[in-house]
């Protein structure tokens, strides 16, 4: 998948920039205003960082947020931007993506307004395909109401609006993605400059709808809510596809399909890196992925696959739908051809 | 012979099972009014299911066609003349029919069982219920496989053409000619001769059975209505506004793009749409409303003419993004076709009760311009309107119409799209700051903000729903920026009148004390009551309202000038509630609320007695 | 799973009816009205004649429903019930399921109403796990507003309202059900009276939020959506807990595991039965439940796996909200307690 | 010595950063304030980010008291005293302070880098700026540092407890009671021995640093108001609705269901229902606004008294459902704590602009009853009467406050629940129709609907969101039963009235020419403004609207007994509006929509003018 100028990738029909652009180009004059330590720093800089080197334009980028901390973010960026309305920027992305061919689409979104209030407009632009980027925060929080559950909250979560603790189950988003269609899925952390930066751009240059969760902390109503993952016998679980999982400090774990079907962890000394799974995320089936989903822990996050889960090719449906259009390029042309609609074929004259 | 009576207008309704093809009948029969001149005004009536089961009361499908030799307002109130397919069919509609009027009602399927099945103990076509009326009865059916019978159909398909002998019969009372009809049905089944070949002898076999048969005494004819010179078509509100918004995107020579979630009235406008995609039209069958006008709403955003087309219950779940459009001042047109509520209410009836919705229904100080279409052709008149109100002033634009607007059709004097007036987008593409920076704020002298559009460069700018900045369009908390604020966009809404056409009255005489107001489709029934009036030799005055918020400039003006007002509405008195608190006036409601249009008879007669009411208190 | 009397049965609670009820307690003196032919009428029919076996008494039952041709269904019975709005039936029947412990729930809604406009409702209220009972008449359009295409409707689907082809994905609703959790998940076929009655009483009987999709017959609208199902070489493949997958006309085909991990259809004879996979319902981990899902064609479906994919037990959202409320039997006892939370404890009198 | 002078009324505002603990050091003092007898008033000011950077005008947090020796009903126009923690305090507050105000300033912070960070060129402690207020600037950082040295707790900590030393100080200043904070301060860090002595040792230091300095030339004393005997508690708006509904649900024995999704200014009602389960409380958050209100909607269906919370956008998404249980006529209580907009808006900020949404926001006709709270205490009666109303009409109930009253508290004399008026839900458990059927849709004399609940044998039944038949209650597409049915939900609401007080109007000298009419929370800026007004000897009407819809009985004489109304609203004129088109009388529109309660001062001028300008035209 190349970057840009391939009509496969999702940068396909953007303009390049005529000279190069360097992160301050991507820096609005507005003063960022997130609590300090908050993980959409780190998230915002990356991004920053990161968008120089896709080398488009920067007219035609477009970031839609909905409403929550991390939907500030179009105000940061000097691109075009649009903060929307809790939970509906898939929508208006949609929109967006369908009248133009020429723009990169970014959705900037947390858990509660992707998953809560926008769940449906969510799995819908997967299931659609539509050629937006989704940038989920996942800080497993309402941030921005001040600390109630959210949809990705572990049960038992303690929260001023369940000070005996939540009772649901919470999602599993990647697991939602991948049941909704998604053709391409992909998780990373907020702090992990290099990999953020790596499927963030992988997820951009995919053409179709991406879904990227990004873990991130919330210092002031859920801190270390991902802190499992660097305790002891913990830890990301990295996917990369052609390449066997392992994970682990010096990589001495890994999944095995077992032979009752399910994967499992194992040490690869004890089974030999070849019984090692080796990671697909072309295929197809969405059915590995789904597997590879469910080794994310529902409660403290202590293990969790990040990298692409999935990456498949599928037509767009703003690609689809635009070959179904057309509109004569003359402004006289356009207008008698409606004009030949308009008066149809059952007509008489006084 | 049968002698032949001139009528200046006469109202049919052919009415059957959904099966029997009553649709089409009906628009045919009204093509051919059309040919010959006359003016009318036709409306379906479907059932509530989709196929109710066969010659139930619940599963008549009805056609209702008014045409006469003058211009005509309403598809008529009672019909004078009903063709019934089956009992239910007469039993669901005989209770509507004038005084007096002709009933043609095929006997073939009068059986016991089917009386019963609709409550009848006897047989009307026998047991002298019917007296009052003149009944033709016969079995049309046998007749019309009798006619069919040589070219080899099976029984199912033979029966299935007598509608078109109906047709051929009501061509032949009320002197239409066949050809054009015969013309249409060698087209459409064109691929099929042998059903082709028995409609077209259904058709002739039904003229032939009105000439050679001594059954009717009379025969009519309607003189051709005098009408501007032009070429005409039939449309339907839901067509003609389809055409009117994509007319107004071509005039500002940008793409339409129309999202949309089904729902009963308005899913044929997205199907009309859906097929015109040759012309630059996108559509989006989203998944709720509100990801269709949230679409839409992108789509603006990224230079598309948005549009998001629903009725009531997809208007109360638009309504939060009709607030950020609000805010974003963004072009937006919002279609209603109204529908009968609350709630789900008679979603295949009309009401025109979502009036307040459209003004008042989001939080917050959200003033939306809101357009309110007249008659089925209006409808075109009406999107075309707001479109060009969405991109001039940059603003969410509600286009209010009905059930019986946009199924209703009417003859349509088709205009000429090159001299429509152009719509300029304006779109901003160079800094308009002091510094060379991009205020997306500032505004022009109708308080429209510049418009810039992704892949301008050095215009990035960022909206959002949270109050702007005057000017800068930042996030703004200054309580004295917010008080401006409020009042830019009121302001911008209310200077929209500036634009318009002052308020007209319709006062023949100019004594009239009386004057009835009305919005939507209340057009229809008042100005046919209001001829009926005058003809009666009453003076009475009529003002339409095509644009609801802003008002037209000078209506105070003219309400104060009158003794008594009174505003016919399918509702319980949305309009007269608001010409009350604006202009202080005693405007009274004359609230009908049926799910049908206003009765013209029932209004002209009111009238007469409001009129003599205020002269005996001279 | 006991289907009453039990506490872990889904009718745990729900009294018992004193005297054996018959089909036509459970008919409502209303006309039912869908179209002569349409598969709404087979799944009517025998909802009525399973009910009365529940044994539960008829005045604890009841059916919310949304808005579309299979949402008339609570008009007919007669029971409690709902005709809700669009797409809402999940919501309302949360409160009813929190507000109640003695009722069987049951939802009614259509592929338009529960996976269109009303997905979010139906994904959440899976993963709370709220004890209702979910029908979904997936008849792969929208009949009620006459013919449009709906979420499940195969990639160029011409309807009125794509006169070219609709241009998405569908979604799989077994898939999107299990990647939102869900404990219970079926499908089963409008005409087959046995196996329908055998899965909604499993579902009924399960305590959490079951999906069963019902594939219906539209004969208006969409006519035979299902028969590519009776061709040659196509056909249901019935999953039952504890069996090897076996399908055709005498069982001759069947699923394994292939050597990459993935299902594979093969000739039983030719590999031998042991080699079949033996589905397994009660697993925990719904992978194995998504892979058989995605047996399911997304076009014109010639294949598709029927009965319960998964149902596994997991406390219910309403249990568990319940078991945190309690409120004083005695009235005046409720007043006093709560005068003393009006009180507080920094008051001063005058 | 300091002198002691005696005040009637003063407002304090205390300001620092988020991280200061401004709110506790307020609600504190406000405590001793109701423990020494003063009635008050009290406004919460958050910054709109969770956390602003530290020492910016974004993240300044404020609360602010007003007491006095009377009954007060706003928290104050302009503050007399301001606590200034830092020089971003002071930049933001500086400009509402009263002219001649007391600053009471720390000047630890006031170092070159924060007075830069925040716009100051030079320190306004020092450079004369400031020089028409009293300024009391010292190192109150340091001196807090010195008095919790020997408790040995690290520096970060120590300075955690200047708010307590404020306190302390201002504790001396107004002379009240140290020995409550002592107290709350042992209690609320028992488990914190070091913290807990630290934060005492600060009360006592401060006060002590009053006592021994000479800085401060004046101390004050405000006497107790008179109030009515009773017990007393400090309550916020949300906290008292949150007790009334729980009221109104125990009341009428019915277990309470909240359906709530989190939004601003709403929350609290979420979090205090659901710190509330041991009562026979369920919360729900639900996924949405639209789930929440279907989910108590089907708890009230189940036999629950079904309520859901939320503001403006919320609102927005619950019109759809709002109709259905209007079609279904089933008790629900949806509140609405209004905050600036439209969309997104100013969501920290107040304002009354939802009215005309509650009153029309949906399709169809739709009527709600509509209730709006005066007074934070008063959020108790709103939702006492709206779940009586609820219950005893079967009908939704709208409640409007907003996010002034939501957050501000003043002293509430504790109901005693036992002597509350008992709600019947009255539910049917018997057949009631002629057959020995059941009619959900038979009603009583007050045109409620009779209301069974799942489980009660024989009355099975299907509500939904179609037309209902009179009675049945089943599907109807019947004509006049449709127009009889919009009616019989109109005529029920409107009967509520017969129900209610009549409208009382208060015109102290009975010649008033001029009367202020309010709803909500402009009821405190009213009759603080009417009282001043008075005090200039000029005579003022005001009368205050509690229930919007229906309106009360003898409204309209009494509006039409007055020269001129005056409708001060935080909108463009909503209420103004309705009383306009419903009494066709002059009511004149006083907008303010600045996200601020209107100010008293302000509002008091433009009063004397309008009443000078109307004494003139005699
Ligand atoms: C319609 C509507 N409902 C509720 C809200 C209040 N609200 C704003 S953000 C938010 C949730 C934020 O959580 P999340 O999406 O996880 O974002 P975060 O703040 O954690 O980044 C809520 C409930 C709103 N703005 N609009
Ligand atoms: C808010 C709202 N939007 C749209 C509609 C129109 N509508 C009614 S049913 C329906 C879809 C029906 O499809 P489905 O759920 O598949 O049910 P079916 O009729 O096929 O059984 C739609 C779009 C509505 N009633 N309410
Ligand atoms: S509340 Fe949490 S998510 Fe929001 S800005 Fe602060 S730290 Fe970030
Ligand atoms: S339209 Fe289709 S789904 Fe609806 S009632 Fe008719 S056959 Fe059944
Ligand atoms: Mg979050
Ligand atoms: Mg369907």
């Amino acid at each position: 998948m190349t970057m840009n100028g391939s009509n496969a990738g999702g940068l396909a029909g953007v303009p390049l920039a005529v000279t190069p652009l360097n992160r301050k180009d991507f820096t609005s004059d507005q003063e960022v205003r997130w609590c300090p330590g908050c993980g959409d720093y780190a998230v915002l800089a990356t991004f920053q960082g990161l968008m120089p080197q896709l080398g488009i334009k920067r007219e035609n980028t477009v970031i839609i947020s909905g409403i929550g901390c991390s939907s500030r973010f179009p105000y940061y960026v000097d691109s075009y931007g649009m903060h929307s309305i809790h939970g509906r920027a898939p929508a208006l992305a949609t929109g967006v993506a369908m009248a133009r061919d020429d723009l990169a689409v970014w959705v900037v979104t947390g858990d509660g307004d992707a998953l809560s209030i926008g769940g449906n407009h969510l799995i819908h632009a997967l299931r659609r395909n539509v050629n937006i980027t989704i940038m989920l925060f996942n800080n497993r929080i309402y941030g921005l109401t001040k600390g109630q559950y959210s949809p990705t909250s572990e049960q038992g979560k303690l929260t001023k609006s369940t000070p005996a603790g939540s009772v649901d189950t919470p999602f599993n988003p990647i697991s939602l993605a991948l049941g909704a269609e998604a053709s391409f899925v992909a998780r990373t952390v907020d702090s992990h400059r290099a990999h953020l930066t790596e499927v963030l751009t992988a997820a951009i240059s995919h053409r179709g709808s991406a879904l990227v969760e990004i873990y991130q902390n919330c210092p002031i109503f859920n801190d270390g809510a991902f802190d499992g993952l660097k305790g002891p016998d913990s830890g990301l679980i990295p996917l990369k596809h052609g390449e066997p999982i392992r994970f682990g400090a010096d990589g001495e774990l890994g999944i095995v399909r077992a032979a009752d079907g399910t994967l499992q962890t194992v040490r690869v000394d004890e089974v030999g890196l070849e019984r090692i799974l080796v990671h697909d995320a072309h295929r197809a089936d969405p059915s590995l992925a789904f597997e590879l989903s469910r080794l994310t822990d529902a409660g403290t996050i202590v293990n969790a696959p990040v990298g692409i889960f999935r990456d498949v090719d599928r037509p767009t449906y703003d690609d689809l739908a635009r070959a179904q259009v057309s509109m004569a390029a003359d402004s006289a042309q356009r207008l008698s051809e409606l004009q030949g609609l308009v008066t149809g074929a059952d007509t008489w004259t006084v | 012979m049968t002698d032949i009576t001139t009528l200046d207008h006469v109202v049919i309704r052919f009415a059957g099972d959904s099966g029997d093809g009553m649709q089409l009948t009906g628009n045919r029969f009204t093509h051919e009014t059309a040919v010959a001149g006359n003016d009318f005004s036709t409306l379906p009536n479907f059932p509530a299911e989709i196929r109710a089961p066969q010659g139930t009361v619940a599963g008549v499908s009805s056609f209702q066609l008014h045409f006469a030799d003058f211009d005509i307002r309403t598809p008529g109130d009672a019909p004078n003349v009903l063709v019934a397919m089956n009992p239910a069919a007469l039993r669901a509609n005989l209770g509507e029919l004038a005084k007096g009027g002709i009933i043609i009602a095929d006997t073939s399927d009068f059986t016991a069982r089917n009386l019963a099945k609709v409550g009848y103990a006897s047989d009307p076509l026998t047991d002298g219920s019917l007296d009052g009326y003149q009944v033709y009865a016969f079995d049309l059916t046998a007749q019309t496989i009798a006619a069919v019978a040589e070219l080899g159909l099976g029984r199912k398909d033979a029966v299935r053409t007598r509608n078109m002998y109906a047709l051929g019969l009501l061509n032949w009372m009320y002197s239409r000619p066949v050809e054009p009809t015969l013309e249409f049905l060698a087209h459409k089944f064109a691929k099929n001769p042998s059903v082709r070949d028995a409609n077209i002898a259904a058709v002739k076999a039904g003229h032939a059975f009105g000439e050679t048969t001594e059954l009717f005494a009379t025969r009519y004819q309607i003189a051709a209505a005098p009408v501007p010179p032009g070429t005409y078509r039939q449309i339907s509100g839901n067509r003609a506004l389809a055409y009117g918004l994509m007319a107004g995107a071509a005039k500002a020579g940008l793409p339409l793009f129309l999202g949309a979630y089904p729902i009963t009235p308005a899913s044929d406008v997205l199907h009309i749409l859906a097929n015109a995609k040759q012309h630059g039209v996108t559509t989006f069958q989203a998944e709720d409303e509100i990801a269709a006008i949230g679409a839409a709403l992108g789509a603006s955003f990224a230079g598309n003419l948005g549009v998001t087309v629903t009725s009531g219950p997809g208007m109360a779940l638009k309504s939060e993004t009709i607030g950020l459009a609000v805010m974003l001042e963004l072009p937006l047109i919002v279609v209603d076709v109204q529908r009968a509520g609350p709630s789900t209410g008679m979603p295949t009836k009309t009401e025109q009760a979502d009036l307040t919705q459209a003004l008042f229904g989001r939080h917050g100080e959200a003033p939306v311009p809101v357009i309110a279409a007249a008659s089925p052709a209006d409808c075109f008149e009406a999107a075309f309107e707001a479109a060009r109100i969405a991109i001039t002033y940059r603003t969410p634009v509600i286009v209010l119409t009905d059930g019986y607007l946009a199924n209703g059709a009417e003859p349509w004097r088709i205009p000429d799209l090159a001299s429509l007036p152009a719509i300029d987008p304006g779109f901003a593409t160079e800094p308009n700051g002091p510094d060379g920076g991009f205020l997306p704020y500032a505004r022009d002298a109708k308080l429209a903000r510049a418009w810039a559009i992704p892949g301008t460069p050095e215009l990035e700018h960022r909206v959002g729903g949270l109050e702007k900045a005057d000017g800068t369009g930042a996030i703004s908390y200054d309580p004295a920026n917010h008080e401006r604020m409020v009042g830019l966009r009121a302001a911008k809404v209310a200077g929209i009148a500036a634009d318009l056409p002052h308020a007209v009255v319709d006062d023949p005489t100019g004594d009239a004390r009386v004057l009835v107001v009305g919005w939507g489709s209340t057009y229809g029934p008042i100005t046919a009551a209001a001829r009926r009036v005058r003809l009666q030799g009453r003076a009475v005055a009529t003002l339409h309202l095509r644009q609801v918020n802003p008002l037209p400039t000078g209506l105070g003006e003219i309400l104060r000038s009158y003794e008594r007002i009174v505003v016919p509405e399918m509702n319980l008195g949305q309009l007269a509630m608001v010409l009350r608190a604006t202009y202080l006036v005693d405007a009274r409601s004359y609230s009908r609320v049926r799910g049908l249009p206003i009765s013209v008879g029932e209004l002209a007669a009111d009238l007469e007695t409001i009129i003599d009411e205020e002269l005996a208190k001279r």
